[in-house]
């Protein structure tokens, strides 16, 4: 059940007004653009013990991602395929409005946007998951853990788990004679990645459109579209989020300035990672 | 379920597996009033997609910490029967099923006029008794309609519809057979005598120049389908040819 | 734990009078006598997609009930039979006092009154249900969706469950070398019906019994039994469920009462299902 | 567990499994002030069935919402310990424990006089320590010794005891055996003092004729029983002789 | 998550300074010294359709602890040790303070401090727990039922579990063609015990240590030192439980205190289980 | 996890696996206001064993039953990251997560002064952001680090470490291989500016004597980690050599 958030923190009207009129001159709070991120930190292997990991700053905003991997069996309907799961949780180190608990509409939402962006993308190559087909597929979970919440944590999210994933090695495994698989301490194989994928958030407040909205303009915005682009410009995902509704003008004027703003994304991945890209981004 | 890879979808004279050209909908029906308790309650079929919806309220919230000094409060609950589905689906509340329940609530937040009944619940309740693609779209419209019966007021009537992608080709209405393979579904909802779209999804990968293309499909099909909606707030019932 | 319902809906004074002495005439609100069931509606087969499913109106109360059938294993100590689960939802769609939540005591209580009438008449053949003795049996899950409630769950649900029992047909399957069942599209075989079941809800208030009672006569009622029936005119299930308690012959009373409603309900079973009814009844 | 169906439970003299005739009752034990902590408690034994009950209140409720302006609060537990059965049961409570918590609580709302105490909770709780057959009714018997041990007042005092079907004879208090193949098992609770019968199933097929036959055994059992309880609130600890 | 217990008995400011001058003077309010348990009765096979029980009360505290066993898969990393599973309910029969519902913070605390002296001591030889080895293991489930809690649950339980572990007798089994297990109604086989062990609970009130303290003296103490000794003499558990705080030559002095009233426990077992205790006590 | 049973863990110059003597601890890294929205937080290194923690409060508790008139009343999660582990750890808390937030918050009841805020709760988290041995420990010297950066005050400032033997050996500040074949694990924290030992645990055997030698050498090597925290609240950061 969902229901309308009744413990909305409250941008004071001082505060509120201020953002409104700055962004009608086509500026932000933090000395921005409307139409461009805030500071971007990407750190790769922070998470020594995991398979792979890594942790972004977007301006304040900050969410560390996971990767562990261990041997299951395939679903029914995809055989031939590995399982990749994405879990978020909002813990309570993040925010005073973050209580403990199990994941809420907001991180179920948030993982399975992300989930679908890498699915629908095709970015990790499910079929290379493959150990044995049909019986014994490598499961990467993928955990999304906010540490500081201020605004925009799909994007944060998004890059995260993207510069985790390919962070990540698989460890080396023998098959016994009893058909099990027996995990050695080497990890060396990395995933196989088809596609880079960034998502974009866009809000909507007022008539304006402005990109990665911090947590007072997330508060104060009508709405949000959240754009998935891979590598090569293709809309591989949107998610309309919030409770306020667009325009058709609105949804594709903003798919087209979240374009815009996935290169900024995809080049901090790119400086974040190098050589380990697995991929040349135009 | 086995996953038809191999089957074409679309035949040589552009028909889909079902006999429906790309940008035809399936045999649609709505009915109101369709049970006595609800204030206001309406089944919705697109083929064989049937979605159930029941409002309730304005009414006093069921616990207290639920009250909003200055507008209504929506709660909004998207659940499947355990038989819709081809599998039996568990009666407890899946991740899909909470997230579709916030999509379809932010889908109405902007069009109730909920300044009219503060410290009040208006609750929507959504039971999917038969899943074959399109629920989430179906349950939106079938919710505008049970909206409408219950009397609450409402800027416009809202109604929902997905495009997908198959085979490179954009088409109207996916279901399931078609979902399962398909590139792309894009579901929308919108409210077209105001101009507002208050839901929107994509699940696939599309070009922008698709995305606009299947967003016109959509819109067009939600204008047919909200005068539909009109017309069963007269006659109660309505129903399209089949196929 | 079990409590004192302490939200019970209230009839009004005037309301209450009225019922109690229209019953003291022999006469009900709707407009019939004390001991015979509200009008009937029964149709099977309302969910195409289900392997079996059926909707019932009593008066205007309705229920919806839908069968799953999958592959598993057999209880242990069973292992030649396949397995029935009935499940009951009040669904809040059906009443503005049910909740959304897992089911509570009444859902549950009135999923096992129904299990055990189906259970010990032995309604369901469980030993045509066995595909590999001791490996895999169908499962076939019953779920019972209350879609309005107007009282008298119990006789519209065990009427839905029967009608889409019969209305129940198995897929076809093929065993494959891997010991698996893979299910085909096609769904032909009934299942194998020994014996149509019935309740009957027989509600004490005050020095009368009502049958079938409605929302207000259950909620002025001092208790109810509810008694279930084979075809065959043997008891194979009570439950005395509320609050309140019976004499010894209220209870022989109660039964032979509901003996004869049982036959109406039968008679519903019949028209609605004619040819499909796999047993004759009398 | 093997369901052992081969095996003949009355044999050829008419004798039970555990050489009961079969309107007879195994062995009952019965003790009151068992708990320091509870303002009532027995432990009540049948066979090698051993049910614990403890009562609490009347007593302010722990949570709020569940006060009654008129009346007392009954709440009850019936909860199996995991080592009371042949395999372990598993702490969470199960759907038949939520069943016989509501059918145990109905058997003691038209008795306990909770008029006297509006804004109040009683709570019952039980434990089944050893279950082999009959141990709702053991409940039953158990929570009428500790309410009247707590100085609730009550109509009258309850008992219980179930009447089984066992090839095709009527049989007294079936136990875990000869419940397992047995045709019939119909458990019944009643304050005979005032002719009520308060809790009342039937699990299997008797004919109506069986019923009412099986009811009187019932009846007359419950007779005796009560009248040990009223020896036990005077005397702390009764027995009937070992079979 | 952790909360300050905000539902705490209230011990009267009059019982409670008589509690406080009484330890004083080297007394108890139940007439015993500081360092000496309450009245202690062990009773082992109450249970007799269990694998092996035992009640005992210390004061009013009583305790009862079931085992039952079944046969499971033993823990990928310990593939040559059967399992152990301490569980502990505060069942609402034994106190106004407990409400029923899953195991709280101290119901899983308790359980989890026996099973480490358990499990640390080798008190029950895990590897005789092997039916197959890798494959099939005894699980023994040790369930701590509360029956009336006036205080220390600790040493109750410990003495308890104890008991029924000795008290415990695996089932005759045979191992089936397909591999499968099938238990026998005969139980014969004791389990072996390498250790005797038991807990001693040392609380601290002021300046004093006080052993085996009951409900009111729990209350006001500042802190307690649970500490688990074998029959050898060796510590093999401990556990600082409460709020407050020690000094380090408390601790030194509780684990002295402890180890002589572990030798009152050890010979109350003695006592209660002669010639089936497995070890001899110094 | 394969358990290394075969493995020395001591070699024959009395080193360990990781080349550390018996007494010596890992390298430590201490760093505080590493969160923006909390009021108070720390990240602690032992090794490869990683620590956040975060103070909010003190602040109106979140539900109204929580409040004590008299004091503060302190909420305190310990709580694994999914991939902090060899195996990931499901994110539903365990009974051992249970159990350590009990313990670490009974390390903190006697230091804070909560009589300072009656009717606020002050809330403690603690997430371990990489698992290698001694994560309580670690746990309360991060918790105590992040109090003192909320400005919290507390009676002195508390840190923990863990006391082994392996192979008969003690040894300080044990690892996760330690651990899993060490023959006891002894985790102590306490503040010794006031002489408080705050946690104490012991898993494992030992004699009188090696829990005091034990406890003397924890108490030795928390008098160092106070000081490097005392140093870190002034430098915002600091770290000792690497091994």
């Amino acid at each position: 059940m969902s229901l309308t958030p009744f413990r909305v923190p409250i941008v004071p009207e001082l505060r509120k007004s201020t953002i409104l009129s700055l962004i009608a001159k086509g500026l932000r709070i933090e000395e921005r653009d409307l139409y461009t991120p805030r500071l971007i930190k990407i750190e790769a292997g922070v998470v020594e013990r995991a398979e792979g990991s890594a942790q972004v700053q977007l301006g304040k905003t900050q969410v560390l991602v996971g990767v562990k991997v261990d041997v299951g069996t395939p679903f029914k309907d995809t055989p031939d395929e590995g399982v990749i799961a994405v879990n978020a949780e909002f813990v309570p180190i993040a925010s005073p409005m973050f209580e403990p608990g199990p994941p809420d509409e907001n991180a179920i939402e948030l993982a399975r946007v992300i989930d679908r962006s890498l699915r629908e993308s095709n970015a990790v190559d499910r079929k290379s998951l493959v150990i044995i087909p049909g019986q014994k597929v490598w499961v990467v979970h993928v955990d999304i853990y906010v540490l500081n919440y201020d605004g925009n944590l799909f994007d944060a999210s998004m890059l995260a788990t993207m510069a985790a994933l390919i962070d990540t090695r698989l460890p080396d495994y023998e098959e016994l004679e009893t058909g099990e698989i027996r995990l050695k301490e080497e990890k060396k194989t990395p995933l196989q990645i088809n596609k880079i994928v960034t998502t974009v958030n866009i809000a909507k407040i007022g008539d304006y459109l402005i990109v990665d909205p911090n947590l007072d303009e997330e508060t104060v915005a009508d709405t949000k579209l959240i754009v998935a682009y891979d590598h090569e410009g293709n809309v591989v995902g949107i998610q309309k989020s919030g409770a306020g509704s667009m325009t058709r003008e609105e949804i594709l004027k903003a798919i087209d300035i979240g374009s815009k703003a996935a290169r900024v994304y995809f080049k901090s991945l790119e400086e974040a990672l190098g050589e380990r890209l697995p991929v040349k981004i135009g | 379920m086995a996953k038809a890879t191999d089957v074409k979808l679309i035949d040589e004279f552009g028909r889909r597996h079902d006999g429906r050209l790309p940008e035809e909908m399936r045999p649609v029906s709505m009915r109101i009033n369709v049970l006595d308790n609800a204030d206001g309650s309406a089944l919705v079929e697109f083929g064989r997609t049937r979605v159930l919806a029941a409002v309730y309220g304005p009414r006093e919230p069921v616990q207290r910490f639920m009250i909003l000094p200055d507008r209504a409060l929506l709660r909004v609950r998207y659940h499947m029967a355990p038989f819709s589905t081809a599998e039996r689906k568990s009666p407890a509340p899946s991740r899909r099923e909470i997230e579709l329940s916030k999509v379809i609530r932010e889908a109405f937040e902007d069009i109730i006029l909920v300044k009219y009944f503060p410290r009040t619940a208006i609750d929507i309740f959504i039971e999917v008794l038969q899943a074959d693609g399109g629920t989430r779209t179906a349950a939106v419209t079938a919710a505008s309609l049970a909206l409408a019966n219950a009397g609450i007021p409402m800027k416009a009537l809202v109604a929902g519809i997905a495009v997908g992608k198959i085979e490179g080709v954009l088409v109207l209405d996916v279901d399931e057979v078609e979902d399962g393979v398909g590139e792309a579904d894009m579901p929308v909802a919108a409210a077209p005598d105001i101009g507002k779209i208050t839901l929107f999804q994509l699940n696939g990968v599309l070009t922008k120049e698709e995305v606009e293309k299947g967003l016109d499909m959509a819109l067009e099909a939600i204008k047919k389908l909200v005068e539909l909606e009109k017309q069963t707030l007269v006659e109660e019932y309505v129903t399209t040819e089949e196929v």
